[in-house]
């Protein structure tokens, strides 16, 4: 995955298009960023990789062709961490959905339970 | 190929030749062999006589009409269907002056291989004959049995299927065994109606010395490619291999695979 | 024994196109040796042939894409004769993959360079051309005159060479420019 | 035949990975020819003189720069002095100094086509980074051009004669500038354009960067001028349909599509478009933002300033009623029957000035463009400053016609992306234009609030940098690194939700007005026109030149030449500085009477030829004739029409049928050396 952040011209279209950006600590261009100039260790460390909804909106928008949400999935290295409220992690996501949950947020969170759909 | 048609071509040939129209006949008379006619130019009324028209009279009287149409006068020929198509290839190519030639389209049932005098079945080409119209003749003698009652429906690429459907070292294999036993006598490239270049390139006399299973290979190769797009698989290629090499699966392969040069806008 | 291979390229968009994968340093295996042809479609089926048996593995023709050809319709010929020409050598036992035609225009540096990358990779996975590779269409007679040539490669071209040298002097005889030791 | 073989270091991009000294020896070594000697040196080797019937290269020598003074004189020097019948430089590609290398050797007396060039570099040295495979692909090579160059026959270019007479496609600033310097040298020109008026995009432009003077008053001048230059004619509203032939003799088929008025007795009053009553036609040149009516003049000061009936609008040709236009006319210049009309005529050059198009943005829906009327691209707003154009001018917005207080500028809309829906290029003249967009709004409404969201902000042109600083310091013009993510039409005004890079934070605006810089492209024929001329186009759509650097105006195909935007983005500066270079080639071959011909054209020998004809149709040029009536027939190849192609050689199955210069021996021993 590398190798494809060297191709990111630091637009900062995938964070304009994020609708998360707001609230993360590291925007999507920058995280990019700093993957590409080997900052793999911090970007884990940071909160906005478990705040990436999976819309992939920053991927529609990329000119290059860069993938910031697979990055992010790459970085999360799937080990299943979502808490509900209470921090309890959450096993069984799939039994405890229902239609009231928007779609989005289940495909994020079974994607962040280490259970990689697509 | 009934007696009358025979007849009929005597007594036509007879008066065109006395009426000074034509000033020769190209039809088959009987060859060394029984069962075995040979081509021939008649250029006298009594020889009409030995005009032959029968179910043995399997060359292409086509090939003949080059030189033919080279000196004056116009000759008179007797075309079965498959004839009659090199025939139009060959004025096609320039080769053969339409106005020099007047064309006959005798009636044809197909016609049988000879072995050792015994006849033995119909020819492959007459097997899988497609051909019961005749695209080019001034006059038709016996055609009123045509289409042929003797269509026994082989499909015509069905033998060039069965070769393309085995993996490329069965196929290797098949060729490798068949073109070994080509002596490179030339007689598929001297019957060829299209294969009428005045020096051909596989003509090197150091080809002469003893064939390499490589070299018919090649051989074989480019005498199919050069009819890419011409050949009329009028079959004659096969029929005169002494080795009976299929050699008509070469060119109905081509013949299956043409698609013209189409240029788009 | 690396594979040998013969790209002929069109003067006009695939030569051009090798040209800029040279200007772009795009490498591509070096056992791809390129015949600059004015047109795609002055590659004669004696050409490929003739490669076979002096020893190419594979053969690649490369042209205009269709339409942009120089000379308006000179690919379109190419296209028809190649693909009977390699549905024919197919269909006589040699393995398809070693044939490959290919339209790369001017601008495709890249395209080329990768076009022969896969290619070369295709036809080693193949390995050396046995089946239709070896002696042939020698002038058997002109090599036992030819004494003092020491090693055979010499001989094999003191041949053409022998070949050629009657062929300028006696131009009004009719030997064939095409002549079977052309194949 | 003695041969001689040079070998090119080209200063280190061969050298680096061709061993050229041991290339120069080793190409002499006897495996081939007979040369028995080698002497290792580097200085030039020469070899025992040869008998004459065995080919043997008798001298061979590398040098730093063969394509330099020195090694051409080296060459020349050689060939004088050992006599040699052939010569082969492994060097460059022979795209690049073939004809340098011959003119050499045709100086030293040696027949040109006697020389032959190895490409040792474009491809070999520089794809192949392993030493020894290298040199020895280097050897492979020059063996092949060895046994090529030994086959060759001398051959002597015929000529053609060059029509006096030059087609200039396309009406845009480039085309009106190389039909005018051809012009004013003499010679006459047809210039074709397609729509209704010349003028192109620039017309529609209202001021131009970097002087801020207006586009009309510098363009319309040049395009009256056009109009009445004697050696000028001018085909308005009018197509080329069909070119053949090549350079000195084209013959190019233009259709006169029907106006449906009467050129000659038009006076341009425009009683009749006031007649007309389909008053709601959009108007392609105010890009949609006015009307117009059926038979509509696009603008004011349009050349030939003559009307034109839109059939596919008009009542009359839709269903045979209103001839209103026609009444209100007293010269009596409509004409409803007038019919296309096809003339063909014959050219010695082509010059094709194709210009451009704004790409489409469907495929940018996050811009909402198609959902909002404030979201305009930057030709509309042109239109919008333009002082004819829908607002008279004044900048008012398209919804509510009210003066925006925020106008939002969002640059590389499409350009610079390298995914299926935009262009991996750059537009090159967007950041100026809008820079100069946020000056003339600044200067109508300083109070407004101007910002532009930019990737880099690209000015290099005299003077452009201190443009772009004085939109910023002078005019407080809000430049923000970043991009927008999203535009929301919401209760009137637009919603921007977009990434300010230097604050790394988002930056939500509200604005009144979006203006888009569209990326660019090639013009919608201009891949037809490229096939009709045969001239080559890259894969973004644009003519391809010769050589980029060496050789920018001049297509691939002798006799075209290209200018402006049909060949890339570019400014205007420069696309008349190349209207004036292509003019100044086209010159070039217009003045000379007679053109030298390719001489490798191909050729039938009478004794192999049966006349079959297998040639005759795969002749793209027709030159191919069977000669005399009654058989046996032989053809014969018309010099001046063959172009050297090579087909009817390929197609010919006895090999009767040869090309100079590649012939069926020369490949076939070319074959034989790489193979070896």
């Amino acid at each position: 995955m590398i190798s494809m952040t060297n191709k990111c011209m630091q637009c900062g279209r995938c964070s304009a298009a994020c609708p998360m950006a707001t609230e993360m600590d590291l925007p999507p261009h920058m995280w990019v960023y700093r993957i590409n100039n080997g900052g793999q260790s911090s970007v884990q460390q940071t909160e906005a990789i478990w705040q990436c909804l999976s819309c992939f909106c920053c991927e529609a928008r990329c000119p290059r062709g860069v993938k910031p949400a697979h990055l992010a999935e790459e970085a999360r290295g799937g080990q299943g961490k979502f808490t509900n409220d209470k921090g309890k992690l959450l096993e069984n996501i799939s039994a405890n959905a229902n239609d009231k949950i928007p779609r989005q947020l289940l495909v994020a969170a079974l994607r962040k339970a280490g259970e990689p759909c697509a | 190929m009934s007696n009358d048609t025979v007849l009929k071509m005597r007594t036509r040939a007879r008066e065109m030749l006395a009426s000074g129209e034509v000033t020769q006949v190209l039809a088959w008379e009987a060859g060394e062999f029984p069962n075995y006619p040979a081509p021939a130019f008649f250029k006298d009324e009594n020889a009409c006589g030995r005009i032959l028209y029968d179910r043995f009279c399997t060359a292409n009287l086509s090939k003949f009409m080059i030189e033919a149409s080279r000196n004056e006068g116009k000759t008179l020929v007797f075309l079965r269907p498959c004839d009659a198509y090199s025939l139009t290839q060959l004025i096609k190519e320039n080769q053969v002056n339409r106005e020099k030639a007047y064309i006959i389209g005798v009636g044809c049932e197909g016609c049988v291989t000879v072995y050792e005098g015994e006849e033995c079945g119909l020819l492959e080409s007459c097997l899988v004959c497609i051909k019961t119209d005749y695209p080019i003749y001034d006059e038709l003698i016996g055609t009123e049995n045509n289409p042929r009652t003797a269509t026994t429906g082989t499909e015509r690429f069905e033998g060039v299927t069965r070769v393309e459907e085995t993996d490329a070292s069965a196929r290797y294999g098949f060729w490798q065994t068949q073109l070994s036993r080509c002596i490179r006598c030339n007689a598929c490239r001297n019957i060829c109606p299209t294969c009428h270049c005045k020096v051909c390139m596989l003509d090197k006399e150091s080809l002469t010395n003893p064939p390499n299973p490589l070299e018919n290979k090649f051989f074989h190769v480019i005498r199919a490619y050069h009819q890419n797009g011409r050949c009329t698989d009028c079959g004659q290629c096969a029929r005169v291999c002494p080795q009976g090499i299929p050699l008509q699966l070469l060119n109905r392969k081509l013949i299956k695979a043409y698609k013209p040069v189409e240029v788009q806008p | 024994m690396p594979v040998n291979i013969v790209a002929f390229c069109c003067n006009w968009c695939s030569y051009a196109g090798a040209d800029l994968a040279g200007t772009s340093r795009l490498a591509y295996p070096s056992q791809v040796k390129i015949i600059r042809v004015p047109c795609s479609c002055r590659v004669d089926e004696a050409f490929v042939l003739r490669a076979f048996i002096r020893g190419a593995d594979g053969v690649i023709v490369c042209g205009c894409h269709l339409g942009d050809c120089h000379y308006m319709t000179g690919n379109h010929h190419t296209k028809q004769r190649m693909e009977a020409l390699f549905g024919l050598l197919e269909f006589m036992g040699m393995e398809r993959e070693r044939l490959r035609l290919e339209w790369i225009s001017a601008s495709e540096g890249a395209k080329f360079a990768d076009t022969m990358a896969g290619f070369t990779a295709q036809v080693e996975k193949l390995g050396k051309n046995e089946r239709y590779a070896g002696k042939c269409f020698e002038a058997a007679d002109a090599e036992t005159t030819n004494t003092e040539a020491t090693d055979t490669e010499t001989a094999d071209v003191e041949a053409m060479d022998v070949e050629a040298t009657d062929a300028e002097t006696a131009d009004t005889e009719t030997t064939n420019t095409k002549a079977a030791e052309d194949i | 035949m003695r041969i001689g073989v040079f070998v090119c270091h080209c200063g280190n991009n061969i050298k680096a990975t061709v061993d050229v000294a041991l290339l120069a020896e080793r190409v002499r070594e006897g495996f081939l020819w007979g040369a028995s000697s080698v002497s290792p040196s580097v200085s030039p080797s020469v070899s025992p003189s040869a008998s004459p019937s065995v080919t043997s290269v008798v001298f061979s020598a590398d040098y730093m720069y063969l394509c330099a003074e020195g090694g051409q004189k080296m060459i020349t020097d050689a060939i004088t002095e050992h006599g040699l019948e052939g010569v082969v430089v492994c060097a460059c590609s022979p795209r690049m100094h073939e004809a340098t290398f011959r003119k050499a050797a045709q100086r030293a007396g040696l027949n040109p086509y006697k020389l032959e060039i190895a490409n040792i570099r474009e491809q070999c040295s520089w794809v192949h980074a392993d030493k020894k495979a290298a040199t020895d692909k280097a050897l492979s090579l020059a063996k092949a051009a060895i046994a090529k160059v030994k086959l060759a026959k001398p051959l002597f270019p015929g000529e053609n004669t060059v029509e006096k007479r030059a087609l200039v496609i396309g009406g845009g600033i480039a085309g009106i500038q190389a039909a005018l310097d051809i012009a004013e040298a003499g010679f006459a020109v047809d210039l074709v354009e397609k729509t209704p008026s010349i003028g192109g995009k620039m017309a529609q432009l209202d001021k131009t960067f970097p002087t801020l003077d207006c586009s009309a008053c510098i363009l319309t001048p040049k395009m009256v001028e056009a109009a009445s230059h004697e050696n000028i004619t001018l085909h308005t509203y009018s197509e080329v349909e069909k070119v053949e032939g090549f350079v000195g003799s084209f013959t190019a088929v233009i259709r006169k599509k029907a106006r449906g008025v009467n050129i000659k007795k038009c006076t341009g009053c425009g009683d009749c478009l006031a007649a007309c009553p389909m008053k709601k036609i959009p108007n392609e040149f105010e890009s949609g933002m006015a009307n117009r009516t059926a038979i509509y003049i696009p603008f004011a000061q349009a050349v030939p300033n003559v009307p034109v009936i839109d059939r596919n609008h008009c009542a009359y040709f839709k269903n045979g009623k209103c001839k209103r236009c026609e009444g209100a006319c007293q010269p009596k210049a409509i004409d409803f029957s007038q019919e296309d009309e096809l003339i063909a005529e014959r050219y010695g050059v082509i010059v094709a000035a194709t210009g451009y198009e704004p790409i489409a943005l469907d495929a940018f829906g996050e811009y909402g463009y198609h959902d909002n009327k404030d979201v305009i691209t930057s030709l509309e707003f042109e239109r919008l400053t333009n002082a004819s154009g829908p607002t008279g001018g004044k900048l008012l917005r398209p919804s509510d016609g009210r003066v925006p207080k925020r106008v939002t500028f969002i640059q590389c809309v499409g350009s610079r992306d390298a995914t299926a829906r935009g262009k991996p290029y750059c537009s090159k003249v967007c950041c100026m234009y809008t820079a100069k967009h946020a000056i003339l709004i600044k200067e109508k409404h300083p109070e407004t609030d101007v910002e532009v969201f930019y990737i880099d902000v690209r000015t290099p042109g005299k003077s452009f940098e201190e443009f772009y600083r004085r939109a910023v310091e002078a005019y407080g013009v809000r430049y923000i690194k970043g991009q927008v993510g999203k535009v929301i039409g919401e209760n009137g005004s637009l919603r921007i939700q977009a990434m300010d890079m230097l604050e790394n934070g988002r930056y939500d605006s509200v604005t009144d007005l979006v203006v888009l810089a569209a990326a660019v492209e090639p013009s919608a024929d201009t891949k037809k026109i490229a096939r009709m001329l045969a001239a080559p186009a890259d894969v973004n759509g644009f003519l391809s030149e010769a050589h980029p650097k060496l050789r920018p105006v001049e297509s691939a195909t002798a006799g075209v030449f290209l200018c402006g935007m049909a060949n890339g983005p570019k400014d205007i500066p420069e696309t008349v500085a190349q209207a004036s270079a292509a003019a100044c080639k086209a010159i070039g071959i217009l003045m000379k009477d007679k053109l030298v011909t390719n001489p490798c054209t191909a050729k039938a020998d009478e004794d192999l030829c049966n006349g079959c004809g297998l040639c005759v149709g795969v002749c793209p040029y027709g030159a191919i004739s069977s000669e005399g009536g009654a058989f046996p027939r032989v053809v014969c190849v018309n010099s001046a029409l063959c172009q050297g192609c090579g087909g009817c050689a390929a197609a010919c199955p006895s090999g009767a049928m040869d090309l100079q210069g590649f012939s069926h021996r020369q490949i076939t021993a070319e074959v034989d050396a790489l193979c070896l």
